[in-house]
């Protein structure tokens, strides 16, 4: 666990707050889909909390983030409510997506949150897109795509790297490597898992963190974002990661991994070790992150019963918006 | 015919056991159809069986293994993808459109293409709209496609028979609502070749030609109706390339009236198709225009409200059914 | 109308060097786009003006840069896609299918996806299986897709100009044929608004529906049938999404007679979508079943003699009119 | 230039009747296009001879090669008599395909040529499944793919190589890396061009000879379809050499690329270079070579004369075989 006394006490708790906040809204949707309250599948971030929280601590509102069907943890990351993101889940017309998404299509572009994908692969090309926008505009924003180790091996992965790479694009490719994609191993899928050193072979700087360090990923993050901004081109980071929850809820946990390796990884939960390891540095209080703690049941809370209490899309909208028409 | 009740996956999955134990060449790849079983069971218990080459779990590279398998088939094997979700398909669809639809016919037929292409397609349960899709439209209008919709557990056993021994490029189309329909299926091996419909029930008034989820939506409605003195002929095509439109016909011919009833797509859709096919050659025994009742032209949304206002309904196919007959 | 005559695909490189002037935010992808300007001169002496970021070669990555163009379109930026031949389109059905023609919908019309993806369509020449390619049937099924199919110089100027403007995703598709073929283009920008139809010629036997090449060789057909005392009246679409079926409705009240001609596929084509629209809502104006002229379903084959014997011939038309005027 | 000394001379004198072959069929194709008798497009593999010569020469009827729109060279180098090829591209019912194929489907499965594709990256696939057949049959046999530089940054290439290494199948991968996809140089599409050097990065034996040196070639195929055949998996070679014609008849060869660039490479010709240094090894002697060139000019001028008089195809038969029908 990396050094935390550079960092700002401010930022030690925003970060703290994140993690806290996906951590929380995910077993409470969890609760939910085992309630029957979400009908569709649900995929949670669980353990993987300080990749999201690392990566958008550097990111505005027009920063341009594309993620997965595992998209619960970067929506929150980038700024989208707990309330918006239940609704969503609950299907109500408060959702982020109006109800028409679910857990897999969670659009908030107001707070740059361009969509998750319930397709493997996208997420990786548009945020290139976004970056190709950015540089044509010269502006000094950035696209980001969060995506896992079974992207790797897909050809987005490579066409979008290349890409980038070749058009110095201000672009961050976020790899969390949590060793599997549903029960099918990395390391079966791929001969070479070290994902940072393939990616430095399309000749983009490239680099391992341990992802469950919110610290490491932050830093990391940081030259990136800093380095996109200056026009110094496209990164990608490979966080070594591990969700603790199965694939999706609903599905078995165990079988293609052990108990072993699970609890192995249950005792490097991001969110313990953080809150450990800044009240021993001494840059915050238990007291502190005791505040946060509360308030973010607080408002895990009333996200359930804002969206309990939504109402649900009229169906007469269900056609709306397939095209947008012709700009004036 | 047995009486013994098997599930629409168990029915299509003893049909895929009998072929792999008689032809060595059979393989599967996919994305946890190995010692996983599938996501939809569509596997279970062959990996122990078979073993990792003829169970093959692979990346997620839908472009790349459909590659693969067009090499395959080229080279002696019989290839079975098993897309899990259909909408993976799309990567894909260079590779279908422009290999393995083309590579009989360019090669004046000395190569075969014996791929089979199996997925869950249809709208439920909140998949929303990345695990949704149909698609079979696009592979009708691609010349080199046999496409399958079995509706119950005989037909998805013997049609997956079929599709196993076929040497063409076969679309097997699994629609979610179906998998877990039980109904008799004999134990031993047997076949239903391509494009024979099968008329469901008889009537005399109105034909409904319904494919996949509708066929059991359209037979629901059928003694409401009858009790309002409509009486409905249901046909189930069962496979959509070919397309056993003489069936059609000879009921068209009774009735006079056509509904094409398919959750997919309108444009382009089947319904089209069958349409422009049925006036083409039976326009005199038409009393009024066919008529199709379809899915809303919609990306699939999420929620309940949203997701059952897309689907057509029983009640929509009854009602479609009264304004044709009343036209 | 001025009477200065220019060529099709001078027509097109007109409307998008006057909105590439207008708009910053347009900027093209394709293989040989930039210095070279293209295969079919599309993108000719803009690279000069425009540079490099705005031309923009591309590595062989059909699936990617269409994936990149929809994270453009979403942050801002005007993309088009210059395929060169359209069929290098199949590999990136999965981003125009799942992403490019959803994400309007799916965000509630928060974000827009003006892409512009257009590409050389249709058989000749000798080109072959792989670049033969028309699709369109399949962005028609798909709801999301603006098609456009121009036939004249003039329509290419007019309705790239509005794709230009157009906030959905267009498909462009220029027939091989049509390229070179002049007539006379206005000086200044103008815009064809999308789902207008054209009536090339009156006439009060049999309408004809005839979509890009089919246009000219229907029109060549005319004069000979009308010596032989059938007159017909010629249909342009321009646009097939949307489809302007009025036109269509109001020619076939007064003819009675429909033929749709079209080189793509028929199965699940347009023809089979018109036929069964036409029949919906014009039942009792039909004297006889909408027919079909359509390429023969097969591969494209590169001998001469076999492509020629795919493509509908002008004298194809004639005869399927005078069979269908004798119905 | 590699020794030849260790090679026999019967290799030898077929080597250089294979590369002669294919530059005596692709000058006169070239000649026929100019003439009108070719009505599609048409792409040689004049500068090339040395790779498809080098690779296939290890190869047997039953291995199975997938190639490119750049076909002829491999069709003829796998076997495919000159007239088949010729009446091919004359659009003859006595072509390799039939006359449906012309130059960019050639199709003659006797020999082992499974297919030329149109389509940039498929080949790669292709001979994966090749691959995938042979290792579950358990045969020796070998798949494999030649392809250009401009199919290393498409998606088949990572999906291929990837799937070919982690299931260890029987592939040769065969780069024929000329520097150029039409008129975009391949430094322009990828950052970084080391294809060899990427492609070990997959895991897979990767190495780079020189293209225009068919002796080369020869050994680093020998080497690669001996391990494949002997279950040692995949490997790749990058060949790095160079077509001095334009990309397709018709085009234009300069503008995108240097005259000065052009004459080098004529200057490292592999047949000059091969027929001189086999002579001056004293390996053979060039009335050897002579009595080939002679059989050759033969054999070229036979095939035309026979495409002329061919039969074209019955436009009858225009919709047969599009599908095969149930196997018995
Ligand atoms: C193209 C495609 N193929 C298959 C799937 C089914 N699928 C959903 S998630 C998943 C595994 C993804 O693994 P990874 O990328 O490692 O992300 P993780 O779930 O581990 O976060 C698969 C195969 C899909 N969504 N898209
Ligand atoms: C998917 C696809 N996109 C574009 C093309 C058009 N095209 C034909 S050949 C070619 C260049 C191929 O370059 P390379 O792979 O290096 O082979 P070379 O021609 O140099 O032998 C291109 C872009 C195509 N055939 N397929
Ligand atoms: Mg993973
Ligand atoms: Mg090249």
């Amino acid at each position: 666990m990396k050094e935390t006394m550079t960092i700002p006490k401010d930022t030690l708790l925003s970060l703290y707050r994140t993690m806290v906040r996906i951590r929380r809204c995910e077993e409470q949707l969890a609760r939910s889909y085992a309630a029957g309250t979400i009908t569709g599948a649900c995929h949670t971030y669980v353990g993987e909390e300080a990749v999201a929280t690392g990566v958008c601590a550097h990111l505005r509102d027009d920063d341009a983030v594309f993620s997965t069907h595992r998209g619960h943890g970067h929506a929150l990351a980038k700024g989208v409510p707990p309330r918006e993101l239940v609704a969503e889940l609950f299907g109500r017309a408060t959702g982020c997506s109006g109800g028409r998404g679910g857990s897999m299509h969670l659009f908030s572009p107001e707070v740059g949150m361009m969509g998750t994908s319930g397709i493997v692969g996208p997420c990786i090309l548009q945020a290139t897109g976004a970056g190709y926008s950015f540089q044509l505009k010269e502006t000094d924003q950035v696209g980001v795509a969060f995506f896992g180790d079974g992207a790797v091996s897909n050809g987005a992965f490579h066409e979008g790297l290349n890409m980038a790479t070749i058009w110095d694009l201000p672009v961050l490719f976020v790899c969390e490597n949590n060793m599997y994609a549903t029960e099918v191993a990395f390391k079966d899928s791929a001969r070479n898992t070290d994902v940072a050193g393939r990616a430095a072979g399309y000749g983009l700087h490239a680099e391992a963190v341990d992802g469950n360090d919110v610290v490491a990923v932050y830093e990391a993050a940081s030259a990136a974002v800093a380095r996109a901004r200056q026009g110094g081109g496209p990164s990608l980071i490979e966080c070594r990661t591990y969700r603790t929850r199965p694939h999706a809820e609903g599905m078995r946990d165990g079988g293609y991994r052990s108990q072993q390796e699970i609890d192995s990884w249950k005792a490097r939960d991001p969110i313990t070790a953080f809150s450990r390891r800044v009240v021993d540095d001494g840059a915050v209080t238990a007291a502190d992150l005791q505040t946060i703690d509360d308030a973010i049941v607080a408002e895990i809370t009333e996200a359930v019963a804002f969206a309990t209490d939504s109402p649900w899309p009229d169906p007469a909208t269900v056609a709306d918006h397939i095209y947008g028409g012709v700009a004036s | 015919m047995s009486e013994r009740e098997i599930s629409y996956t168990e029915a299509a999955r003893e049909a895929l056991t009998a072929a792999m134990e008689r032809d060595p060449t059979i393989f599967v790849l996919g994305e946890g159809i190995g010692e996983r079983g599938g996501n939809f069971n569509t596997t279970l218990g062959l990996y122990e069986r078979f073993g990792p080459r003829r169970l093959r779990d692979t990346p997620i590279c839908e472009r790349g293994f459909v590659g693969l398998c067009t090499g395959a088939a080229m080279t002696g094997t019989r290839p079975v993808v098993d897309f899990m979700f259909i909408d993976f398909i799309l990567d894909s669809v260079g590779e279908l459109t422009n290999q393995i639809a083309k590579i009989q016919y360019m090669s004046g037929g000395r190569l075969k293409m014996p791929v089979l292409l199996r997925g869950c397609v249809g709208i439920g349960g909140g998949a929303a709209t990345h695990h949704s899709g149909s698609y079979y439209p696009l592979f009708l209008n691609v010349p080199g496609f046999r496409v399958v919709v079995p509706t119950t557990p005989y037909d998805a056993k013997g049609l997956m028979s079929t599709a196993l021994r076929s040497d063409d490029p076969v679309l097997f189309l699994e629609h979610k609502s179906l998998l877990n329909v039980r109904g008799p299926v004999p134990e031993e091996e047997y076949q239903i070749p391509f494009g024979q419909a099968q008329v469901c029930r008889q009537g005399t008034t109105v034909t409904v030609v319904a494919i996949g989820p509708l066929v059991p939506k359209s037979l629901a409605a059928c003694d409401t109706l009858a009790a309002e003195g409509i009486s409905v002929e249901v046909i189930d095509p069962r496979t959509l390339a070919p397309l056993d439109l003489d069936t059609i016909l000879t009921s068209v011919r009774k009735t006079g009236r056509l509904l094409v009833a398919d959750e997919s797509f309108g444009p382009c859709g089947v319904g089209a198709e069958i349409a422009a096919q049925v006036m083409a050659q039976g326009f005199d025994d038409l009393a009024a225009p066919v008529r199709r009742l379809n899915g809303v032209h919609t990306p699939t949304p999420y929620s309940p409200p949203l997701e059952a206002a897309v689907v057509p309904s029983m009640d929509q196919v009854a009602a479609a059914v009264r304004d044709l007959a009343a036209e």
